[in-house]
């Protein structure tokens, strides 16, 4: 790789890294405006006109803010944690492809950070990985609540794991390739949704889980483990459980967008913005899904886990595959 | 025989709308006004028994009502209120001084409901945030106003039956001092 | 050269990890050094230009199996004090199992070099994977899905009689 | 003994009890106004009225007037008895007025308490309220009639029980009053007792007017200081000040009553003046500073002069904690042994008091209640101490013959026979009365040295009237069944409190259970008296420290010059001595003087355990922290606010902390700061196995020491059988029942009933020296004037002068001595008490 190369792939990194920060940061507040909206109240509007300063302001909050790490608490793990929940978002962003090539003086820049052939298996190693954050800083904090959040998280993450994974088998089995560029080329004439509405839905549903949004924010429930997980955290490093959780969602709609909905493809618009455009609506949903729906109960949870998203999407492999077979014979 | 609510109570289509419906719910909501009333650009009014600020009426002549009987201080369930009673001149019994501590005060009403004089009354008046906590102390000075408040009528020593320079028998449904040295049967 | 720089690198980092998660008192913290190694193993299987092996190494090793792990550790509720050490009676079978494959490895390398090769079917592609995996080996396939099957069966009927016995008990097991 | 049952429920009383005392008993309170145990029953409110159902009485009847009978079935919540109380209450407050709010009795009113419970709320009559004209009774209780309900409980207390006249009942139907004929000060000494028993605020406690609520005062468990009594108060304070007392019920020291003295008493522990700071040869200093530089002069001048360089006084008021510590330090520094008298006939006095007062003979104030003679010596109840005036009521209203043997005036709120006697004449008199009476009764179960005793004693007086006066005195002791000696220690000597007890012992080997009740010139005096064994009096320390002997003088909680009769001499004493310091909570002229000064902690501050005339130590628990009163830190306006500790509020330590202090800082033995006084007790002390397993004993502790019985009857010393010279007077110096003793003197309400000084004295004296009633009269008194009216009297013994304690005090006029030394009048030469002549001899 030559110099101009890595300028360039610094760049990108550069640009995807503050895109997903400040996407991330202006997320919080779009998030609070809606439900205060959904409820009937205005929202954060102090901070500058109708608010916008508002992350702004929470950013500066929470950097000001003591850090403390309570008695008793693994201190290594504990300081560690919450950067495992941050970084696992940022690195899954790495192999979504943004758009088509850029031709540009004589260099063609693939506008994807890292184009991986076996992309979608790094995202599921990645996401399994995310677990560890929400399940060491649960059980660093040497807090009951947390603990019990931190089991809540793996139990949760773990089955959804499966679930998402396995609806993921017949988009590889449409595409013929691990490579999330593939995939996106693959849905040129048409978005994989339209063949894969099952795989849609459970994909959705266990993203959601594994983002940790109601209706599945069991690890985290408010009213029965004050914040679980990350009961003991403050200032910026609760910051970077927010951030991250914030930054999943912009992750969710970019892979939703890559796997189902046709990637960068699109009229009229660039690549990328045709992107920003497919991602925007998922947060969105999940902010109105938080709206809308209570939490589930944690027998439910693991209920519907396991015995319908599982079975549903092994299910809907066999059926695509004998599909898939049908129409090639 | 129980039947199981979780996995049949209309089938999946019944519970599809039934999410659907919910979803149509919030959105509708969120495109109605919203009903909160941004509360420093509008003030809304307050009932006039609402229970804030602190004050130490007076009657209509322009005596202070308070008799520093301390049942207020006796009835306060944080002991906010703390007072000395003195002696005026004519016999009046009064506050030397009176002090309610606010950042003890739970505006309970309690006080208001002990005062046997209508002196101390709670009023609508909630905004008095101070940065520091001795400014939430208020003093008599602090506390009194020259106005009888809710009851402005009401005057405890006309119907006290103690002499307070005015004499003994002329306070309101009194009959004039007994001679006690009346042999008259 | 800097595949090799990698290399040692790498190997380096799970060496240590290894041990440490072998000698590591605290039952979370050795559970941690050991997903390292396995990073590191995921890592090495890149290097080696086996992407797939990799990513499932990840997906299976790290992120299931040593979750569950932990998952359980964390259940117990394992004190975090140190506990006693093992007597060294204890050790002495670990050792000589290890020494024992040791030994086979050494043998292996030694009586055919071409064990020490690289096997061409690390760097199948996922297609190639899957074509070997279930023409090839289907026998082995269907058997480990088989005992798969059975152990779900198995844990579905314990499970299911554990609710029923707590359904049954007035009072309890709520709503459901 | 009844059996009667109660609310269904069975109890068994002795005979005699009313039902409403036996309710009581079973913990049923059946509301009540004018009836008061002490009094007894009246049945003029008619609250009392239960439902007898069954037995020798039927129907509504009064449970104060009914005594309990067996078969009696009572229901106090009958719904009859109910309502004829609601009735009551009803009636009873269409004429009372609306005004608890400014009320001092609101928050702890009978009437309010029973108003409230009888469920009593609204009043259903509309005509015109009664009032009354209120009275100025004098600056210590306050008049309002028109709260008065007629329950007859003050005058009952005031005549029946005090005995004094001078506030009654008057008038008619509607126009009943209780009060004075016209305004004025009330002459009982125990006129506060009506504050405690009204039902409702007629009477209310004036100096603390309006100044807190009950519920608002730190209360507590206390001691009365005033006198050697010991009576048992709840002290009140409020806002870092001690306002109010009042009597706490304790039937084996004071009743259910305390007097005025002992109510009001304690403003000293509020006084402006008191010194909080302590001070450094003048300057003020740390308290802790003071301290370690008072240990650093000690060291240096035992290092310089040897440990008998250093002495210690201590005094009657120390508590008994204190005066521990104090024989602890100096025995073990080597110091010389404390001195806890400035007086050296009451040093005396109380050391024979202490050696003679043995468990056989000891009376307490109820059993001269309950007794049939009562021959007081040497003894002015009222001014001495008031309580015990009320008591030796309490016998005459049962009947008992009092005879008072006393060379002054002495007056009594009952009808008892005053023997006149000087000074000099009073062992001879008391002699020859008992004598008498022994004599008359017989010597049948004498000893042969009882026989020996008594013919030793002599049997006449030189005056005859007095001889006739004791003759029939000592037959009225020969024929009581229950007789008591009553002995003084304030002006009598020691010989005196001697005698009295051999012949109290006399009396009781002769066929009379005699009782023997002895005054001492402090509360604590008799605590004093068993730690200052062995040492002497303070009248040599004097003259040690004028040859130079005694370099440091170390002066815990007393003012010599309160009683020392040669101010000038003690004056310039002091001065000359190289180390003065003084641990006091009073504004005395030692603690001015003093080097190093350390301000003290009162009785309300620091509680402490005191030993009262009886032997009965009981324990003062402190009432607050301690700290300069809240109405002088803030001069009347609103007090300062602040977070940190309030301005004023450092307590002082006590007496006891701070000797501890001084030990530990001299480096003596004694343990830590948390050690209990009583395991530095020295072994033989009286009670220490009980005191170390209970400190503070809440109903007291008789420490009176059993005397083995060949210590128990003396042989009298050498009566003296008349007074001086002809021409020569005896100075006497003597309490009053306000403004003379050194705590209560303090008090402003007080000081204005004493009013002014007199000189007393007899009318035979006054003519041969030429001099009329009401003439104001100039002593000499080390070379300052001093001037006093005379009241001229005959009803007290010729050849004395008689001069209160108090003269000198006010408060602009404390340089001036309080005792005379040398009474130059006109011609007449004074020849001063018995103790003076000591003092003057060892100069």
């Amino acid at each position: 790789m030559d110099s101009t190369g890595l300028i360039i792939l610094l760049a990108k990194l550069l640009i995807v890294l503050a895109a997903l920060l400040t996407g991330a940061a202006y997320l919080v507040l779009v998030e609070r405006k809606l439900l205060g909206r959904f409820q009937l109240r205005p929202g954060p509007n102090r901070v500058g006109p109708a608010g916008i300063w508002q992350p702004l302001a929470d950013g500066i909050k929470l950097l000001l803010k003591e850090d403390t790490v309570p008695a008793g608490a693994d201190r290594i793990l504990f300081l560690l944690a919450p950067a495992v929940v941050a970084m696992v978002p940022l690195l899954l962003f790495a192999v979504i492809p943004l758009g088509p090539d850029l031709h540009l003086a004589n260099r063609t820049i693939p506008l994807v950070i890292s184009d991986l052939n076996v992309g979608l298996l790094y995202i599921l190693a990645l996401s399994s990985l995310s677990v560890y954050g929400v399940v060491l800083g649960g059980w660093a904090s040497n807090s009951t609540f947390s603990l019990l959040g931190g089991l809540r998280g793996a139990a949760q993450m773990i089955s959804y794991e499966l679930a998402m994974g396995l609806s993921l088998v017949p988009i590889v089995m449409l595409a013929g390739s691990f490579s999330l560029v593939d995939i996106v080329a693959a849905q040129e004439g048409f978005p994989f949704l339209l063949v894969q509405p099952v795989s849609f839905v459970i994909f959705l549903i266990s993203a959601l889980a594994e983002a940790k949004r109601l209706p599945f924010d069991l690890p985290e429930a408010e009213n029965e483990l004050m914040a679980g997980y990350h009961t003991e955290y403050s200032g910026m490093r609760f910051a970077l459980y927010f951030v991250g959780e914030y930054i999943n969602m912009i992750v969710l709609g970019g892979l939703l967008a890559v796997f189902f909905l046709g990637g960068w493809h699109g009229p009229l618009l660039p690549g990328p913005l045709m992107l920003g455009l497919k991602i925007i609506p998922v947060p969105l949903l999940l902010i109105w899904t938080r709206a809308t729906l209570p939490r589930l109960r944690y027998d439910q949870l693991m209920q519907f886990g396991w015995k319908v998203l599982v079975p549903v999407a092994l299910v809907n492999i066999v059926v695509t595959g004998g599909l898939i077979l049908w129409l090639e014979s | 025989m129980k039947v199981d609510k979780d996995k049949d109570e209309g089938g999946i289509i019944n519970g599809l709308l039934g999410l659907a419906a919910s979803y149509r719910v919030t959105l509708t909501q969120l495109f109605r006004k919203p009903l909160t009333e941004s509360y420093p650009e509008y003030k809304r009014p307050l009932p006039a028994r609402s229970r804030a600020r602190i004050i130490l009426t007076r009657d209509k002549a322009g005596g202070e009502r308070c008799v520093a009987c301390y049942l207020c201080s006796g009835v306060c369930p944080v002991s906010c209120i703390s007072m000395q009673s003195a002696e005026r001149e004519g016999g009046r019994r009064y506050a030397a001084w009176f002090r309610i501590n606010f950042a003890r005060c739970i505006y309970c009403g309690l006080c208001e409901e002990a005062c046997p004089t209508l002196a101390i009354q709670l009023t609508p008046d909630f905004e008095h945030s101070c940065r520091h906590p001795l400014d939430f102390v208020a003093e008599k000075e602090d506390l009194l106003v020259d106005h009888g408040g809710k009851d402005g009528d009401y005057d405890f020593y006309h119907y006290a039956g103690v002499d307070c320079g005015e004499g003994k028998g002329t306070h309101e449904a009194e009959l004039p001092p007994v001679d006690i040295k009346s042999n008259l049967p | 050269m800097e595949t090799k720089v990698i290399f040692y690198i790498l190997a380096a980092a799970i060496f240590g990890a290894s041990v440490l998660a072998v000698s590591c008192r605290q039952a979370v913290h050795a559970a941690l050094y050991f997903i390292v190694s396995l990073l590191g193993l995921a890592g090495l299987f890149f290097l080696l230009g086996a992407p797939l092996l990799a990513a499932l190494e990840v997906i299976l090793y790290a992120g299931a199996i040593m979750m569950l792990l932990l998952f359980v550790i964390m259940m117990l509720h394992t004190d975090r004090r140190d506990r006693e050490l093992y007597r060294p009676p204890f050790w002495t079978v670990p050792v000589l199992l290890s020494l024992l494959c040791g030994a086979a490895l050494v043998m292996l390398l030694a009586r055919w070099p071409q064990a020490a090769e690289l096997l061409p079917s690390a760097f199948f592609s996922p297609g190639q994977f899957g074509q070997v995996l279930f023409s090839r080996y289907w026998l082995a396939v269907e058997l480990v899905s088989l005992l798969l099957f059975v152990a779900l069966v198995g844990a579905l009927y314990f499970g299911g009689r554990e609710i029923k016995a707590a359904r049954l008990q007035p009072g309890e097991g709520g709503d459901s | 003994m009844p059996y009667l049952i109660i609310d269904n429920r069975h109890i068994q009383v002795p005979r005699g009890t009313t039902v409403i005392d036996a309710a009581e008993r079973l913990g049923i309170m059946i509301p009540r106004f004018c009836y008061l145990k002490v009094l007894g029953a009246v049945g003029a409110c008619r609250m009392c009225a239960v439902m007898f159902e069954a037995g020798p009485v039927k129907g509504l009847q009064m449970s104060c007037m009914v005594q309990a009978a067996d078969g009696m079935r009572v229901s106090t919540t009958h719904p009859e008895a109910v309502a004829f109380r609601r009735q009551i209450i009803e009636w009873l407050m269409i004429n009372h007025p609306h005004d608890c709010p400014v009320c001092d009795e609101g928050g702890h009113c009978l009437l309010q308490d029973e108003t409230i419970s009888g469920g009593h709320s609204r009043r259903r009559y509309t005509g015109a309220k009664r009032t009354y004209p209120d009275q100025d009774l004098g600056p210590l209780v306050q008049h309002e009639m028109n709260r008065c309900i007629q329950c007859y409980r003050c005058v009952r207390f005031y005549q029946e029980y005090a005995g004094y006249r001078d506030l009654g009942v008057m008038g008619i139907a509607s126009r009943i009053y209780y009060g004075r004929f016209s305004d004025g000060a009330l002459e009982s000494p125990f006129s506060g007792n009506l504050i405690d028993i009204c039902p409702t605020g007629v009477y209310t406690d004036r100096p603390s007017r309006f100044l807190a609520r009950r519920w608002d005062l730190q209360r507590a468990d206390s001691i009365c200081l005033h006198c050697s009594l010991g009576c048992n108060t709840v002290a009140g304070a409020h806002y870092r000040a001690v306002i109010r007392q009042e009597s706490r019920e304790n039937v084996r020291v004071n009743g259910s009553f305390i007097c005025d003295r002992g109510r009001y008493g304690h403003a000293y522990a509020n006084l402006a003046e008191r010194p909080r700071q302590s001070r450094l040869d003048g300057e003020p200093a740390g308290w802790r500073e003071a301290a370690r530089e008072a240990a650093a002069r000690l060291k240096r001048i035992a290092a310089a002069a040897g440990h008998s360089a250093i002495a210690v006084l201590g005094s009657a008021r120390n508590s008994l904690e204190t005066q521990i510590m104090l024989r602890y330090l100096s025995h073990h520094a080597q110091w010389r042994p404390p001195r806890f008298f400035v007086n050296g006939s009451e040093a005396r006095s109380t050391a024979a008091v202490v050696a003679r007062l043995d468990s056989r003979l000891a009376a307490g104030l109820p059993d001269l209640e309950e007794a049939d003679f009562l021959l007081a010596v040497g003894v002015d109840p009222v001014n001495d101490a008031p309580m015990l005036a009320l008591a030796m009521r309490q016998a005459a209203r049962k009947g008992a013959k009092i005879v008072v043997l006393d060379p002054r005036p002495v007056e009594l709120p009952f009808a008892f026979d005053l023997l006149s006697a000087g000074l000099g004449d009073l062992p001879a008199a008391l002699a020859v009365l008992v004598k008498t009476a022994v004599s008359q009764a017989g010597t049948d179960g004498c000893e042969a040295q009882e026989k020996a005793f008594l013919a030793a004693l002599p049997g006449r007086v030189p005056d005859e009237k007095l001889q006739g006066q004791l003759g029939q005195a000592g037959g009225w002791l020969a024929a009581s069944r229950r007789p008591a000696i009553i002995c003084g220690s304030a002006i009598a000597g020691p010989e005196l409190a001697g005698l009295a007890a051999d012949l109290a012992l006399l009396l009781q080997t002769g066929k009379t259970p005699s009782r023997l009740f002895y005054l001492l010139p402090g509360p604590n005096a008799f605590g004093a008296g068993l730690l200052q064994r062995g040492s002497r009096y303070f009248p040599s320390l004097l003259q040690d420290i004028e040859k130079g002997g005694v370099r440091a003088l170390l002066v815990v909680e007393n003012d010599p010059f309160f009683r020392y009769p040669d101010q000038d001499r003690l004056h310039s004493a002091l001065g000359k001595l190289e180390l003065l310091m003084v641990l006091d909570y009073l504004p005395s002229r030692a603690a001015r003087a003093a080097h190093i000064f350390l301000p003290g902690a009162t009785v309300f501050e620091a509680g402490g355990s005191f030993i009262n005339n009886c032997g009965l130590l009981q324990y003062a628990a402190p009432v607050h922290e301690g700290g300069i009163p809240l109405a002088q830190v803030s001069g009347g306006s609103h007090p300062p606010r602040a977070h940190a500790p309030a301005p004023g509020s450092e307590k002082c330590p006590s007496a006891y902390e701070a000797l501890l202090f001084l030990a530990n800082e001299l480096a003596i033995r004694p343990p830590t700061m948390d050690a209990s006084p009583w395991s530095l007790l020295p072994e033989d002390f009286p009670g220490q196995a009980e005191l170390l397993a209970h400190p503070y004993p809440t109903d007291g502790l008789q420490l009176l020491p059993r005397l083995s019985e060949a210590e128990s009857l003396q042989t009298p010393v050498n009566l003296p059988t008349s007074g001086p010279a002809a021409g020569a007077l005896t100075v006497l110096r003597v309490e009053q029942t306000f403004g003379s003793e050194e705590l209560s003197c303090y008090a402003e309400p007080l000081r204005q009933l004493a009013g002014p000084p007199l000189a007393l004295l007899h009318g035979a004296d006054a003519d041969r020296a030429g001099v009329r009633d009401g003439e104001q009269l100039c002593f000499e008194i080390g070379g300052e004037k001093v001037e006093l009216a005379l009241q001229v009297t005959n009803r007290m013994a010729p050849g004395q002068l008689i001069i209160p304690h108090h003269y000198a005090l006010g408060r602009a006029a404390c340089r001036l001595p309080a005792v005379v030394a040398q009474a130059e009048l006109r011609g007449l030469t004074g020849q001063d008490s018995p103790d003076l002549p000591q003092a003057i001899t060892e100069s």
